[in-house]
């Protein structure tokens, strides 16, 4: 076990990525020369050289779709987006080729890509850098869309989202980057397919990912201390959604809470609470609540954006609100 | 000209082979065996037939929605582009596709692209693969003029250049994007000159003369398999139909139309070759007989064909039949037992 | 009252707003000398002059960044998107600058735009020309999202879009526009922040909007027939949510069936079930049900496509289920 | 140069206050005063400066991120930009954009714009409008290198240069997007030749130089305003410091940055007004303290400026202060009464 940042463990996957199979490159912009944007790459250009790390131009629908075309041509390229706010620009490829082309070629074509990008609030950085759309992605059938909240998932999720024979989305928290964890030196590969129980608990699920996973166990915290028993579920696999593990724990806690960064009207949160009333109604003690962020674009004024965005005790109040 | 005319005799009959599979298109479209929407390159056939002489079987070709023509040209078979046009499994995409989504993954055909300039940004990834992997291949990416106005044509063709990638660019130049003229979508009209802009050669071909495409295609695509960089070829074509089988086609002159089909490239190349007694009215009628007997053939086939059960609707959407619990086994089960090392 | 088509509806509401108010403008691909791409426009170029229907080229994100600036310059335009996947190639302009720029600026600038798009499939164009997007714009704090599904809706809905000082995206299914109504000669403005009962019933809500208000409408006949009571509800803006409108349904017929064109998870319908689950939890006599399109893109052949997405017989269906 | 130097001074004194005021915001980002993103523009003062002498206060602006100096030139007062910075109601934006999000309707300047390229759709439409209205104004649009290679700077300069509006684009070119320098990024690095290619008049200035970005800017916006069509400035310059506060720089020579810094805009006018006998000792001492005692100014007001309080968090989203409800109010009933005639 070695202590290591959610940056490095992040680092590590794409050095080992890039190590394991020639196909594999990555292509974004400032991710070479510059070092990555958030420095996830940094010192990988000179590891690997400029035909594996490779800088683009400010060109978003180009550069992904030449991933998604790179995909089709045998490698398996890893295309790195600055921050989902930008990923907008490139949401033509993604939805419209990336996500249809085995279907609209009958099964002939498929595409392995993965991309990564940073979302999420927290740092000040305002309405066209903080938005958390990761809940759009989840909608589209074709794509695997993943939330790695821990130091574990961000270095054992990028392998086999690789070996997916289809487009994978990794979305990154920008506030998890320097959050530290342990790693094992054999830590298993990830399962992409299912939730993690965070904590184990019996009178309330407390469903979060990425960045919202750490106010969840926050709130689990808070709310320990008063006596209430939170279990903490981390979705980690936003598409498709394990509806199993959502399920068994509400059925055994009855009690629901989701907590999104997503504004909350349409966001992930709607599906995952229509989800738990469609699978275990009569399982319920009430109705699944949901905390999400306010319903307005990220202020830049601390205390304004720390107001929008879901916090602890918006959490335990949310559990209060149940029990009485 | 070849000596005996052998290839420009295959060039005729590929043209007439594309024209006359359109004109069953349009019969087979008032018959309701059709639907969606239909785009015919009635009138560009010299285009798709000129192009597809430069390329090998290596290479790979990125097309649009207008794509019968460049289906046929790169010798995907006529059965079953029909079959897809009419919704069977028998199609180039089991129906799932139609018109403008044909794929043949044998014949490096990846698509068919509806979006105008979708194709593009894929075109530079399938040639920035070769180019990475030391491949000698060419990429031909097609597209027509309203494509040029996107965002995705400059930030593809900045790309190519930059990263001196081996694409072929083909514009195919009709002078609208459905109703919209040239003139009216760009405020620079000379689209190899515009291409010229981003460092590429750029050459402009009449793109009604199936010899002047083939001869500049080859010369572009030679240069680029030679490791030249990319290179934008714009072919001066005209469709004759209408943009599609919804389209009034009341934004330009019928006399324009006329004027272009005084240039029609079918007839040009039969009276060419006839006057250099290339062509006897016998080899003519024998051609069009058996591009009539293949159009036959590949009605039939495509009326027989099967529809995919209604039980296989989520079916090619990620790997494996069952949707989502099919990706959970690749992506899950598969790799379950391996470390990160 | 005169019998009249959707498109015509929609036809003379884009005159009447032209002749009203000079700075409004049409602006789209096609919309001038084609006549629109479902001839939504036709003759208002004649009528109108190149000054005010604009004929655009294939740039989407800059003819839809244009709509923005104009609006800030003082007119009132109308952008039109041929089909709601192309809109994708805009909606960094929609998103990043259109829905933010109120907030950005802190109050100083407003966008007073009308965005038109065709949405929804039916009509056998496959992959890239199909699909329901408009839950997506639902989730985006700064936009008002309107589906018109009858043509008294068509005709109203304009006027009061154009009034707004903020940008409305208007979505209109490609099914309707043949579809026939009655229109008054002085038929009120539509009111763009409630539902519309379109069938009162006792038993179960049927919550429907754009073109699945039919798909609704033809199961309430369904089980009618049946001797179940079915009200149906048209949600027509779709942001905001007339939760007021639903929530007061289902606390009267205590069962609920959300039927979306959007593929199901995350689609506009999860947004409505969580709602209805929040504010009528104790009211339901079963789980809130969803009808909405297969998980998959849309295929091209007939009975693939037909089977993609909702029908009468699955709204009937999820009503019987929850009977059961 | 004027004769009496005074226009000269006041280029200098802009200078020197945007120069000041930048290094004022570093020491209050190591204070945590302000936060988020922190764009400077210390080196390429002469652009703002020179570009703003041609525009008049009926002219609108576009700019970016790097905006503080777009900001204080055109006039927006100091005081608000700094608040705005620190996340205060004084703010230009009430706190709620920081520093790439600065406003001011009175100024017409619609901001920053943190999307690369995404102010030129914005500026395209601001010109429509007056074109359509046939007001004579010209919107300017500043952005950088990088935004060259995105899609919406083609479609913009396609649509200005098709629908001849009233666009002065001015392209800050500082040989570097982030961490990529232009020939890593573009197949053409001649921006001026680039534009010229969409059918506009291009031209390059010394961007070091305030009075050749003033010349320059006031033959193209005049240019502009007298009906000619878009025109495209390219300002060849270079950020003396890194992309933002959290750049540490890597990706470039140390040297290279001492060569440019030795063509520093203000101390080469300082050089050239003294030796023309238009900058005595005394006077460019009171200009020193003059721009120091504004930015001292500033920097109290900005502190002493108050918080938007929490429960006012989502007004400005939509009109009216209670948001969705709100809205209702104005869409609904206020037109409730109306009929569509
Ligand atoms: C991004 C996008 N916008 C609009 C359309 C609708 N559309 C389909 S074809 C077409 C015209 C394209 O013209 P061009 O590129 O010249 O090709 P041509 O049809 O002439 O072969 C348009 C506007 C589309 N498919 N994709
Ligand atoms: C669409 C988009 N992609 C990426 C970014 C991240 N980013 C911010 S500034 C920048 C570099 C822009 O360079 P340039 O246009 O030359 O302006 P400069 O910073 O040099 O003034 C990048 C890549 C962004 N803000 N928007
Ligand atoms: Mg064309
Ligand atoms: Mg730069």
């Amino acid at each position: 076990m070695t202590t290591t940042t959610y940056r490095q463990a992040m680092r590590e996957a794409l050095r080992d990525a890039l190590r394991r199979d020639e196909r594999v490159f990555l292509m974004g912009e400032d991710v070479g020369r510059y070092g990555g944007c958030y420095a996830v790459s940094l010192g990988l250009l000179e590891e690997f050289g400029p035909q594996r790390i490779i800088d683009t131009p400010l060109s978003e629908s180009a550069f992904v779709g030449a991933g998604i075309g790179a995909a089709l041509g045998g490698m398996r390229p890893i295309v790195e987006i600055m921050t989902v706010n930008f990923s907008l620009l490139a949401l033509d490829q993604i939805v419209n080729n990336a996500a249809t082309l085995r279907h609209m070629s009958g099964g002939q074509f498929n595409v392995p890509l993965v991309i990564r990008m940073t979302t999420g609030a927290g740092r000040q950085l305002a309405a066209q850098h903080s938005h958390s759309l990761e809940g759009w992605y989840a909608h589209v059938p074709g794509l695997r869309i993943l939330a790695p909240a821990t130091v574990q998932d961000a270095r054992g999720m990028l392998w086999p989202a690789l070996c997916d024979p289809d487009p994978v989305l990794v979305f990154e928290h920008g506030l998890l980057y320097n959050a530290e964890g342990e790693l094992a030196a054999d830590a298993p590969v990830v399962d992409l397919t299912t939730a993690a129980v965070r904590r184990p608990g019996t009178d309330v699920t407390l469903l979060a990912y990425g960045g919202t996973l750490r106010t969840a166990l926050a709130a689990a915290d808070d709310l320990a201390g008063e006596g209430t028993s939170a279990e903490v579920l981390d979705l980690r696999s936003l598409r498709p959604l394990d509806t199993a593990t959502i399920v068994a724990s509400v059925q055994h806690t009855h009690r629901a809470v989701v907590v999104d960064e997503g504004w909350r009207s349409g966001s992930l949160s709607a599906e995952v609470s229509a989800r738990i009333t469609e699978e275990a109604f009569y399982d319920l003690d009430a109705p699944v609540a949901r905390v999400c962020a306010a319903e307005v674009p990220v202020p830049y004024a601390k205390h304004l954006e720390e107001a929008a965005l879901p916090s602890p005790g918006a959490v335990v109040e949310a559990v209060h609100h149940m029990a009485a | 000209m070849s000596k005996d005319g052998t290839h420009d005799l295959e060039l005729l009959r590929q043209m007439l082979r594309i024209r006359r599979f359109e004109e069953r298109c349009v019969e087979l479209y008032s018959a309701s065996a059709i639907r969606g929407f239909l785009h015919l390159a009635i009138g560009e056939e010299a285009c798709a037939v000129g192009v597809f002489q430069a390329l090998g079987p290596e290479d790979a070709v990125v097309s649009t929605y207008r794509e019968h023509g460049h289906a046929l040209a790169r010798g995907i078979s006529m059965r079953a582009v029909l079959a897809e046009l009419e919704g069977k499994v028998e199609g180039t995409s089991r129906g799932r596709g139609g018109s403008m989504h044909l794929f043949d993954a044998g014949a490096r055909f990846y698509g068919g692209n509806a979006i105008v300039a979708g194709g593009l940004p894929v075109a530079i990834g399938l040639a920035l693969a070769d180019h990475l992997q030391g491949r000698r291949r060419v990429t031909a990416c097609l597209f027509g003029d309203g494509a040029v106005a996107e965002g995705e044509f400059h930030e593809s063709m900045n790309l190519a250049a930059l990263w001196h990638l081996p694409v072929l660019f083909v514009c195919e130049n009709n002078l609208y994007a459905m109703g919209t003229s040239l003139a009216r979508a760009q405020a620079e009209t000379d689209l190899a000159l515009k291409a010229s802009a981003y460092r590429m050669p750029a050459w402009a071909a009449d793109g009604m003369s199936v010899r002047d495409v083939e001869d500049t295609a080859r010369r572009a695509a030679d240069a680029v398999r030679a490791g030249g960089g990319p290179y934008f070829v714009e072919l001066r074509t005209y469709r004759f139909r209408a943009h599609s089988m919804y389209d009034p086609d009341r934004y330009r002159d019928k006399a324009e139309i006329e004027r272009w089909k005084e240039r029609d490239p079918i007839p040009a190349l039969v009276t060419e070759l006839t006057e250099a007694g290339l062509l006897s009215e016998a080899t003519w009628r024998a051609i069009q007989d058996g591009v009539q007997a293949e159009v036959d053939d590949a009605t039939a086939y495509a009326e027989s064909g099967t529809l995919e059960p209604v039980e296989d609707l989520t079916r090619f959407c990620v790997a494996d039949a069952d949707a989502d619990a099919g990706a959970e086994a690749v992506a899950g089960q598969a790799l379950a037992e391996s470390r990160v090392p």
